[in-house]
């Protein structure tokens, strides 16, 4: 596909939903819906809050109840969705997310607006927060429908799914047939990106590195920058701890229940009945919070290397850095 | 034999005072208003505050008029480092100000003044007989909430109004239901005109009243830089000092305001009365009808004139508005500031009257002196004179009636004692 | 339609009962008749019950199935859902979600010695068990029961255990009661009638009155966290082996099917959710897990 | 069930969190019918001594009589709810507890020379009695006073946020103003509530809901604003608007004090 079509081929997906894609908001990025693709900053390094967004709402509500109908009544809304641009660490959370939501006891929140999405990726750059390299994330295999690929003035397309197919043969007009000269130039850039890579993280061993530091004061040491504002968790692509509230109505009968997403570095996240705190202070917070990231599901770590977490930490605490420290490298 | 009424806790206005009149025989010796409200020094904690954050501690002295603070503040520090604002910003400052008389007006007509005439404790227990007029306060106060939560960011203590302009520009939409609540509730307005001007008025506490009000300009309105005197001066701001002349006085432990050696009155009353040609469209033709009824001498005549106010507001936010939509709300950038050592005072005319802020800054932007004279401190002692004359007048009469008149009065003022507490007769018995 | 796991499913309060101060007994049954035929669970599995209005909170169920699909808690109010539940009258309905966890593994300790240690309320997922393992008797060996009180008035199913107490060995099981208040004159009366089966003292103490067969011996534990390491450790010392020491763990959930991630314990080489991976483990577990107990 | 009975009380204060109360509008009438308010000093006359189910209080104890008064309340009262910062850690007035003693206070406003009346250093209601549940803000949100009464009425405990601004702010997707350009907001020690209404707007927050109950990390505000090129000086007032009584606070300006040696704030 060449550069000039990509305006038009992005009104093309209107058929498929409301086209979301990176947005400059000030000084940081955020997928927002767009009517055209100059409205999109393609060349965004990271949004601050993350695709999840679309799947697990930030804040939604999930379903309402009456007292006097003795009823519980689900709220659901299926709009169908595009999300445009989103990057290869992005595409990997998704999957993980996946194994979470939809498990034996699938979410159908999650599930639906995931079934009405197509995921369209984007190939990126990464700066100095990125380490997607070292977590394996950093080209993506599957889990979109298409993924763009920037060359000079073409793009290279992959089709992932059965929809992206669709897509793209309905589209078939802005596409052309992948000749050498492009796999050479694309072999290239892939080449040059690899090595734009700075930043890097070991995580062989990491897991129980992690369990063998479980006393370690770096702990403490860190703990003590933490606010425990919770800002790491909420920016992060795999965390997805939600906390629940019910709404009462005016009339003391009806309401809603609603659910949010929550942080492990809140006090409330470990408490239980009487009071008591599992994770009382920053310290235990903090360092199940890096067990949790630095740990396998299914063989995939809960970490993609996004760098949100230092970026937008307003403490500062730099998540290589630690587990750096853990390892004993620094 | 010396005779002492006192009504104990003074409620429905904002804060804790009491009136306390010492009778001799048929002789009123002594009248006090007594404000049990804890003063909270806001002049003092506000030295070494840099300028940006000045206005965010002062909204604080009043929660009705927070605006009101928070605008004298910005334009005192806005002056005193010469920064122009814009166009917009200053029409945006009309909008949110106007806005916030309605906020406070109705509240204090219906919620607060209206229930002494009809004979109830309170707005809500006239829920059965009086609905309309309730639902109508309620009404009018959301409106002017509207106002204050488009463009200050929240109903109390506004955050928005910014030193050098507005840090955000409000929703377009957030204007538009603005403007279809004012339609919609011009009528009650008109309505508390008809009301307020239908009720039986004493006429105990008639005398002399001198009245101050800020000279608004070509129009009606509440900014302005120089003060209108009843006896015809008009004086800079600036000279503020003269004009209230705030002396401490050794037995009552608390400083008097006074101009020329008499206590004056500000407020609602007093805006119209010195500006009432300067008021135009439908708040015109009320005041015109109604004219014999506002006299200024008699201060009780303060409702009807916050009323006639009230339409005005609604006319102006409207017009502010529509004059926004005319020349776009694009966001601007705050203006730009240089702190440099130097003072100001600046004023604002809140829902009670004028309200002066005065600072001076060290060369880093920094408060090094405050001071802060609020309409109710203002008042205070015309207050104290009308207690005086109506206890006079009315000193046969039995024991609650006065009670209950003497409340009346203090009402009619609208007396906002937590922003004044530190300036009012102080005595704790 | 897909099914929404997360919307309760309603239940009647057939019977809320004061047991104790803080404790009251709440037997629920599923309005619709074919959810409640379907309602299949596994001892030592719990449920969400959803109060209108105020929220949702885990229980364990305390009793083994039955026929008439009936489903009996034990909760100790003071929160927001649980003094909630405990203003309902009977009649009252009340959402329901579950079963969730995976529950004690029943089948595998067939053949086996049981010992049963549960403190304060930690007796409601075990009262299920006895319950079960008393009603196949043929399938367990001994059964001993450890059951640790503060004082006489916070003892759930007094009258059950009572009789236990009362039955001796001809009940099928080996009960043995320890409270902590000694002054507690209710306890000294039962520890003066039994005094070989009740004791003051802490729950581990009981361990001094009865010999505990290191094989073929299942020990399940449920109460207050620090019990944990307690009662493991004696039974450590009398060489159980740690992964036939099972546990049932307590933690903040919100949801109870491994989504909201309140309940992730562990460290880097060994995080569990304890409602999906739990709330049953094994001692094993424990000593493996970080910040399990 | 009888209507639970309920006093509105102020103590010293602006009188926002009555008025917030009012601000409930509509909804008030319809909350009202609920209930029996035996006082609403802002809003009525009637003001009953007689037993309360729940008190709201707003204002802080600055004076004799807000003491006695707030005495006579609990005594008087089943629940005791504070209203506002300043019934919690007396708000912007508590600003310079510490660092200037009230007589300094008092010849700075009413000048030199003269006997002044008795007033006590501010502080919230805490101070002196128990207190049953905390709503903190500066105003306090209708949002969350609704929530509250209904919460009560329908019999439950109401919950309170305990956790800081940022996770609100990041709820609402707003541009991180501490982060994306320097900008010294407190939103990581103060707690949620407010819907993070300041970065909403492009402000940095200055704290009007109150540092976080025993959680505010103020040595780590300190060192990060500090990173970002604000004196100490700034930075100290900013957390004393809202914060002067929080422990974190108290003890971070007690060593910054001992630091530099003397009395500040001249
Ligand atoms: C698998 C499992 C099985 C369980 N089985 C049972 C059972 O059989 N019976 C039973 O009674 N319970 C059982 N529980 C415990 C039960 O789930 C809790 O008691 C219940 O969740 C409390 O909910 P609540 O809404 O009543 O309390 P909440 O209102 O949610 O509060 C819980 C507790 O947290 C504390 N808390 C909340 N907010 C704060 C705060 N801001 N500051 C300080 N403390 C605070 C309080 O102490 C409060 O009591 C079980 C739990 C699990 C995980
Ligand atoms: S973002 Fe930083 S300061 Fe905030 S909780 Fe996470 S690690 Fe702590
Ligand atoms: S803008 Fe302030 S409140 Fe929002 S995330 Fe950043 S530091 Fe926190
Ligand atoms: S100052 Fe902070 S706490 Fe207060 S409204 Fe603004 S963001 Fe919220």
């Amino acid at each position: 596909m060449t550069s000039e079509s990509l305006d038009a081929f992005v009104n093309n997906l209107e058929t498929y939903g409301k086209i979301y894609g990176p947005v400059k908001t000030g000084e940081s990025c955020s997928f927002q819906e767009i009517s055209q693709s100059k409205e999109m900053a393609l060349n965004y390094s990271r949004t601050m809050i993350p695709p999840k967004k679309f799947f697990l709402k930030l804040k939604e509500r999930m379903f309402i109840f009456d007292e006097r109908e003795c009823e519980y009544e689900e709220t659901l809304e299926d709009g169908k969705i595009v999300v445009f641009g989103i990057h290869p660490c992005d595409i990997y959370a998704l999957k993980l997310m996946d194994k979470i939501y939809l498990d034996k006891n699938p979410d159908k929140y999650y599930q639906m607006r995931r079934e009405n999405a197509t995921l369209i990726g984007y190939s990126c750059h990464p700066d100095e927060y990125c380490f997607c390299q070292s977590q394996g994330t950093n080209y993506a295999v599957d889990g979109f429908d298409l993924f763009l690929h920037e060359l000079k003035d073409k793009f290279l397309v992959r089709i992932g799914s059965e929809k992206g197919n669709k897509i793209a043969s309905e589209n078939s007009k802005f596409f052309m047939d992948v000749e050498s000269s492009d796999i050479q130039e694309f072999r290239e850039a892939e080449g040059k990106r690899e090595k734009e890579f700075t930043l890097k993280l070991a995580i062989n061993g990491l897991t129980d590195m992690l369990a063998l530091s479980y006393e370690s004061d770096v702990w403490k040491e860190y703990a003590d920058k933490c606010f425990g504002c919770g800002s790491c968790n909420l920016v992060c692509p795999t965390c997805r701890c939600y906390d629940v509230v019910d709404n009462v109505n005016m009339d003391l009968k009806s309401g809603e229940r609603q659910r949010m997403l929550n942080s492990c570095m809140l006090k409330k996240h470990g408490l239980v009945y009487g009071g008591k705190n599992f994770r009382p202070t920053r310290v235990e917070r903090l360092r199940n919070r890096f067990n949790c990231k630095g740990s396998l599901r299914e063989d995939m770590m809960n970490c993609v290397g996004c760098g949100r977490c230092t970026v937008y930490c307003p403490s500062k605490i730099d998540y290589v850095e630690v587990l750096r420290r853990v390892r004993g490298e620094l | 034999m010396a005779r002492e009424i006192v009504v104990e806790h003074l409620a429905r206005v904002e804060g804790h005072g009491g009136i306390e009149v010492t009778i001799e025989g048929e002789e009123v010796k002594d009248v006090k208003m007594r404000i049990s409200e804890g003063p909270r020094f806001f002049e003092a904690i506000i030295k070494g505050v840099k300028y940006d954050k000045v206005p965010d501690v002062m909204r604080r002295i009043c929660g009705i008029c927070t605006a009101s603070h928070s605008l004298a503040s910005i334009r005192t520090i806005e002056k005193a480092f010469k920064v122009e604002v814009t166009p917009r910003t200053a029409m945006l400052r009309d909008l949110l100000i106007h806005g916030e008389v309605i906020e406070s007006h109705s509240l204090h007509l219906f919620l607060l003044a209206l229930p002494d005439y009809l004979g109830y404790p309170d707005a809500l227990s006239m829920m059965d007989k009086h609905a309309k007029e309730v639902k109508a306060a309620f009404q009018l106060k959301k409106t002017g909430n509207m106002v204050h939560n488009a463009l200050s960011g929240r109903e109390v203590h506004g955050m928005n109004d910014r030193v050098g302009g507005f840090s955000t520009m409000p929703k377009e939409e957030d204007l538009l239901s603005i403007k279809k609540a004012m339609e919609d509730s011009k009528a009650a307005a008109e309505d508390a005109v008809s009301l307020f001007a239908s009720l039986d008025i004493p006429d105990c506490t008639h005398s002399e009243n001198i009245l101050m009000a800020l000279d608004p300009g070509d129009r009606f309105g509440y900014l302005g830089d120089h003060v209108l005197i009843s006896d015809g001066k008009r004086k800079r701001v600036e000279e503020y000092r003269e004009l209230t002349n705030e002396e401490v006085v050794k037995h009552s432990h608390a400083k008097h305001s006074s101009y020329r050696g008499s206590s004056f009155m500000v407020g609602a009353l007093s805006r119209v009365t010195l500006c009432k040609e300067r008021l135009y469209g439908t708040a015109n033709e009320l005041f015109r009808e109604h004219a014999e009824k506002l006299n200024p001498r008699n201060s009780l005549n303060n409702n009807l004139a916050q009323a006639i106010e009230l339409v005005h507001c609604i006319d102006r936010c409207l017009e502010d508005i529509d004059a926004l939509f005319n020349n776009g709300i694009e966001k601007e950038e705050l203006a730009k500031i240089e702190p440099r050592k130097s003072s100001a005072i600046g004023a604002v005319e809140a829902p009670r009257g004028i309200l002066y802020h005065d600072y001076s800054f060290d060369e880093n932007g920094c408060i090094t002196q405050a001071n802060v004279i609020t309409p109710t401190a203002m008042n205070s002692a015309n207050m104290e004179k009308d207690f005086g004359v109506a206890v006079g007048r009315l000193v046969s009469e039995r024991k609650e009636n006065l009670e209950s008149t003497l409340e009346l009065i203090a009402r009619a003022y609208d007396p906002c004692i937590s922003c004044s507490a530190h300036l009012i007769n102080v005595k704790f018995v | 339609m897909m099914e929404n796991v997360f919307l309760p499913k309603l239940a009647k309060i057939v019977k809320n009962e004061k047991m104790t101060a803080m404790e009251h007994f709440l037997r629920l049954q599923l309005l619709d008749k074919k959810t409640a035929e379907e309602f299949q669970y596994n001892l030592g599995q719990f449920i969400e019950i959803s109060i209108m209005g105020v929220g949702e909170a885990p229980f364990s169920i305390c009793s083994m199935q039955n026929q008439k699909y009936l489903l009996d808690l034990c909760i100790r109010s003071g929160g927001r859902v649980t003094s909630a539940i405990l203003r309902l009258g009977e009649g009252s309905l009340v959402g329901v979600r579950g079963p969730y966890g995976n529950g004690f593994p029943l089948k595998e300790m067939e053949g086996s010695n049981l010992l049963l240690v549960a403190g304060g309320l930690g007796v409601a997922p075990l009262r299920s068990i006895l319950q079960y393992s008393l009603k196949n008797r043929a399938k367990y060996r001994d059964i001993t029961f450890f059951y640790g009180i503060r004082t006489y008035d916070t003892m759930l199913f007094r009258d059950e255990f009572n009789s236990l107490l009362a039955g001796g060995d001809e009940s099928g099981c080996k009960f043995y009661l320890s409270y902590e208040d000694p002054k507690d004159e209710q306890c000294l009366l039962l520890e003066a009638e039994y005094s070989d089966r009740c004791m003051s003292g802490v729950v581990s103490k009981l361990f001094e009155r009865t010999e505990i067969s290191p094989k073929d011996t299942y020990a399940i534990i449920c109460g207050p966290s620090i019990m944990y390491k307690f009662v493991g450790q004696e039974l450590t010392k009398r060489d159980v082996p740690p992964e036939r020491i099972l546990i049932s763990l307590e933690r903040r959930m919100r949801c109870g099917i491994g989504k909201c991630g309140n309940c992730i314990i562990g460290d880097g080489s060994s995080i569990r959710y304890v409602c999906k991976d739990g709330p049953v483990f094994t001692y094993w577990d424990a000593l493996h897990t970080k910040g399990m107990i | 069930m009888a209507k639970p009975k309920i006093g509105i009380y102020g103590l010293t204060g602006c009188g926002g969190d009555q008025l917030m109360i009012l601000n409930l509008e509509n909804e008030l009438l319809d909350l009202l019918r609920n209930v029996e308010i035996v006082a609403f000093q802002e809003a009525s006359s009637v003001q009953q001594d007689e037993e309360v189910d729940i008190a709201f209080v707003e204002g802080s104890v600055s004076t004799e009589l807000d003491l006695e008064r707030l005495k006579d309340v609990r005594k008087r009262s089943r629940m005791l709810i504070a209203i506002g910062d300043c019934a919690i850690g007396g708000c912007v007035q508590a600003m310079r507890n510490q660092e200037m003693t009230m007589k300094e206070k008092m010849e700075e406003v009413y000048g030199k020379g003269e006997e002044y009346f008795k007033v006590l250093e501010p502080y919230g209601l805490s101070k002196y009695v128990n207190v049953d549940l905390e709503l903190q803000g500066c105003p306090i949100e209708t949002t969350e006073i609704r929530q509250v009464f209904l919460s009560l009425l329908h019999g439950d405990t109401p919950e309170i946020k305990d956790y800081p601004v940022c996770v609100e702010c990041k709820l609402n997707e707003y541009q991180c103003l501490l982060v994306d350009k320097g900008m010294p907001c407190l939103g990581p020690i103060i707690a949620a509530g407010c819907n993070a209404r300041c970065p909403g707007l492009g402000i940095d927050c200055v704290g009007c809901r109150g540092p976080i109950m025993n959680e505010t990390n103020a040595a780590e505000e300190l060192h990060t604003l500090l990173e970002k090129g604000y004196d100490e000086r700034y930075i100290e007032n900013r957390l004393r608007f809202f914060g002067a009584n929080f422990e974190g606070i108290l003890k971070l300006s007690k060593m910054l004090r001992e630091k530099t040696g003397g009395a500040r704030g001249k």
